[in-house]
């Protein structure tokens, strides 16, 4: 779930953009590394990158049939750590908002923040928590990949309430979070099921 | 649908207009779009860039029309999220509708109009930018303001292979469809699922092999080609300044409500 | 069981009208070639008559019985009509041969077991039996082929489309591809095949149609590539056989090697 | 120039030996057709004549001088030797075609204008120079296979290693590849290519690389594949024109339907 342009106020496009450079600038950083220790890394990110942006752009079966799309943030963090996510969620979004019209520029630090930065860091920390008490990978995957796409619409949430916070921040938080539940919760599990199978087919090869 | 703005980037007169020209009067637009008032800067917006791009960039009205739709979606759902208010009325408002906690009123309705009307406006400029500019135009342009390259060689290399992946995504998915896999929500999701993990392994798969292409066309640690170098127009800028100054002049006299 | 499209028109927003009103008939037993240039329309055909693609006009019918685009229509037709692309790689999406194979069979509904019989008969059909514990990655181009089209053999369609099955192969894998095709046409599947290869469309074909510039014509194969007008509209190369047979003034269209031995060996 | 392979080994951890001391020579001016089933090791040895493969035995050479397998000797050998794959997806890397091909030339250290220059003539060699602007993703296959031809030749090789040049395209861009090559040959550059298509083979080449079991012949390409013996052990097949030869007990051996037309108009 992507804030769509037009929707913050400046100060909010501000804020978020500084809030979130930091983070991309470390992954920017963190792949520069990695590419100059590895050349040969350089077209498989890339790969990683393009694998991202394409399970963005195909539907996903659901039950309301709407025109859900996973995130893929989940599965990217597990297979390449937050930091590097941060970097490739960034270009993933500006691709987003160029080639799909999904998204938007001034709202661009807004979802790099949901999307690359807060779904992957909870998904990976939910992954690495359950590695550590022995869960089942199954279990690993699929609750990392629903936290991660849940996070991405916790923050979307509170992103769009700090900016129409009426009365207040917490009844606006509540109001979007209950409206964007109907299609998000749902896609979460369902991302979560589509990440089990993948990790069971990927395990298998 | 898929990458027809991409399609129309590749093909648009607009492409030799150099990208800090597009970027002037993109970027111009959409910081207005966000700081004057909505009314009646929005719809000129609307209109304004509407009549550039279909006049001027040739861009299908078609594709134009359904461009700007693709965000509906989530607009239209932000946009009824923000007129509907939730706990106690701010004094002094206008109440048309109220039941228990939720309320509608003439200023959370004025609120939505504006974000609706920006929300549009700022749609029409992305698109305009994303129907006239290839991505790897703006990959060199990226270069040339400094971000590392080997960051930009990676974008450019993800362009290159969404592509091929996307090909083989849309193969795999009707493969799946002709075999019945997407019969009922259980098969649907593992149908899927095999193709998330079917796109996975190609592109791991590609990148291998395009590792091993690149390496026999002397690859060694720099993706260096040749760099599209766009002049600036004149004209264009000119015809751009005129615009954000109509804006901005109709901003200051315009009304609705500052966000 | 005849396979037809009538009247069909089919397009992409990108590329404009590439199917403009085309009428085309698979007749069961019959060996029809697709023949036409990169890009003539020949795979948007083949999607069309398989039901993957949603044509923008016209009629795609089996028996007379037209293909309604809904869920439960598609899952018929898909029943009786299926279509293997060219390229193998991105139509084997399992792990193993095996469970490539079933995937169209559990998705019938079918039981593990009855699933499993389905398997080794369409593997078995093509050929490659000998490769069903095998990594669907590990496997070669041509084996890759032929297990895609078992893919299609286990959901038992009674036309099957193939879209260039012998490209990219080698003078073996060719001939096995042809050995398991003609397997299948004696356990009764139709086999419809597009193809750029003229010299083996004339050998292995009755009908042809060729596609060019949105149109199709549908004839017996020799007449049509034996026409130098529509060969040359239509971006084909007349089959040697045929180009040898027009140099000597031949009345009778020889198909290969066999036919133009007998030719010469006439007094 | 000669380019040159002598007890030559090579072979991959995972399928073990694939080329067994075998010795291969590509004369300028010459053209070799190299022969082979799928996986008979054919685009390993253009591997390791390109220097793309680091061979396990044996010496790869040009004019008698072996290539290093060190930077500074690759660098300087892939400045004469140019290898373009089956697959253009496999080498095309940058969205925009005037970039892609510009790759070589400014990785061989010339100035922007010098490598304009190169993109131009090879873009012309290829008959693509109307492509220079477009898109990679949005050109056909044959586009596609030719712009990836560029993009070596924009290097000015002396000898172009093409692996399966034709394949997988229509008579038209067959024809458009075989004028291309003509091109370049009368350009000065050496082409060698590997096909599974023996017909073409016997039409274009001069000498033939047969590839089998590891070990290879070399030959006038006639020959080789008139000898019905080495045909059967290379799984390939007899070209038309000398399998009808060979059944009318022809002495000598047509390379196509004009030699054919020719023979068979004698009296």
């Amino acid at each position: 779930m992507h804030i769509a342009e037009g929707f913050l106020p400046v100060s909010h496009c501000v804020g978020w953009a500084v809030a979130s450079a930091p983070f991309v600038v470390q992954g920017v950083r963190a792949t520069v590394r990695q590419v100059r220790e590895h050349p040969e890394n350089r077209v498989l990110l890339a790969a990683a990158g393009a694998f991202t942006f394409i399970l963005s752009a195909l539907k996903m079966p659901s039950v309301t049939g709407s025109s859900s799309h996973p995130t893929g943030t989940g599965a990217g963090a597990i297979l390449f750590r937050p930091p590097v996510m941060a970097f490739l969620g960034t270009v993933v979004l500006v691709f987003q908002a160029l080639l799909l019209a999904h998204g938007g520029l001034t709202t661009l630090g807004a979802n790099v923040f949901s999307m690359a930065i807060a779904g992957p860091w909870v998904g990976y920390a939910a992954y690495v928590v359950l590695r550590r008490l022995r869960t089942p990978l199954e279990v690993q995957v699929f609750v990392a990949m629903a936290l991660a796409d849940l996070a991405t619409y916790v923050v979307t949430s509170g992103q769009l309430a700090l900016a129409y916070p009426d009365p207040t921040f917490g009844a606006a938080f509540a109001k979007f979070a209950t409206i964007f539940a109907l299609t998000q919760i749902p896609l979460a599990v369902i991302e979560g099921l589509v990440g089990v199978v993948l990790f069971r087919v990927l395990r298998s090869i | 649908m898929a990458f027809s703005l991409d399609a129309a980037a590749w093909g648009s007169p607009w492409r030799r207009i150099a990208v800090a020209d597009k970027t002037f009067l993109v970027a111009g637009t959409l910081l207005l779009d966000l700081v004057v008032p909505a009314w009646p800067v929005t719809p000129l917006v609307v209109l304004g860039l509407s009549v550039a791009a279909i006049r001027f960039a040739r861009v299908g009205w078609r594709l134009w029309l359904a461009a700007l739709t693709l965000p509906l979606a989530f607009v239209v759902t932000g946009v009824l999220s923000i007129a509907l208010e939730v706990g106690p009325v701010h004094p002094g408002s206008t109440i048309w509708w109220a039941w228990g906690p939720l309320a509608i009123t003439a200023e959370s309705v004025a609120r939505a109009a504006t974000v609706l009307g920006r929300s549009v406006a700022g749609a029409c400029a992305v698109v305009l930018l994303a129907v006239s500019t290839p991505m790897v135009d703006l990959v060199d342009a990226g270069r040339r303001v400094g971000i590392p390259g080997p960051a930009m060689d990676i974008a450019a290399l993800m362009y290159r292979l969404l592509f091929v992946l996307w090909e083989s995504a849309v193969t795999i998915r009707s493969a799946q469809a002709a075999r019945l896999g997407y019969v009922g929500l259980r098969r649907s999701l593992r149908s899927f699922g095999a193709l998330a993990a079917g796109v996975l392994v190609r592109a791991w798969e590609r990148s291998r092999r395009l590792e091993r292409g690149l390496a026999g066309r002397g690859y060694t640690d720099d993706l260096r080609t040749l760099r599209h170098v766009r002049p600036h127009t004149p004209a264009f800028l000119a015809a751009t300044c005129a615009w954000l100054l109509v804006l901005a002049a109709l901003g200051t006299h315009g009304f609705g409500v500052l966000a | 069981m005849t396979l037809q499209a009538e009247g069909l028109s089919a397009g992409y927003p990108s590329r404009g009208t590439v199917l403009d009103e085309v009428s085309v008939s698979l007749t069961a037993g019959e060996r029809t070639v697709l023949l036409g240039a990169n890009g003539s329309g020949k795979t948007t055909l083949l999607g069309c008559l398989s039901g993957a693609i949603v044509p923008t006009g016209g009629v795609v019918s089996i028996d007379g019985v037209p293909l309604q685009h809904s869920r439960h229509g598609l899952s018929d037709h898909r029943r009786r009509v299926q279509l293997v692309l060219q390229d193998p790689d991105d139509q084997l999406f399992s792990a193993d041969v095996t469970q490539d194979v079933s995937f169209g069979p559990l998705n019938l509904g079918l039981s593990e077991d009855e699933a499993r019989d389905r398997v080794v008969e369409a593997l078995d059909l093509l050929g490659v039996s000998h490769l069903s514990e095998r990594a669907t990655h590990q496997l070669s181009y041509g084996e890759k082929k032929r297990v895609a089209v078992a893919g299609a053999v286990a959901m038992r369609p009674s036309h099957l489309l193939l879209d260039e099955p012998t490209a990219g192969l080698d003078p073996d894998g060719v001939e096995d591809m042809l050995t398991a095709i003609a397997r299948l046409e004696a356990h009764g599947t139709t086999v419809t095949m597009a193809t750029h290869d003229v010299d083996l469309a004339l050998a292995w074909g009755t009908s042809a149609v060729v596609v060019t510039g949105g149109r199709t014509r549908q004839g017996p194969v020799a007449d049509l590539l034996g026409d130098p007008v529509l060969v040359a509209a239509a971006h084909l190369r007349t089959p040697w056989p045929l180009e040898l047979a027009a140099r000597l003034g031949w009345a009778e269209r020889p198909r290969g090697l066999e036919d133009v031995t007998r030719l010469l060996a006439r007094p």
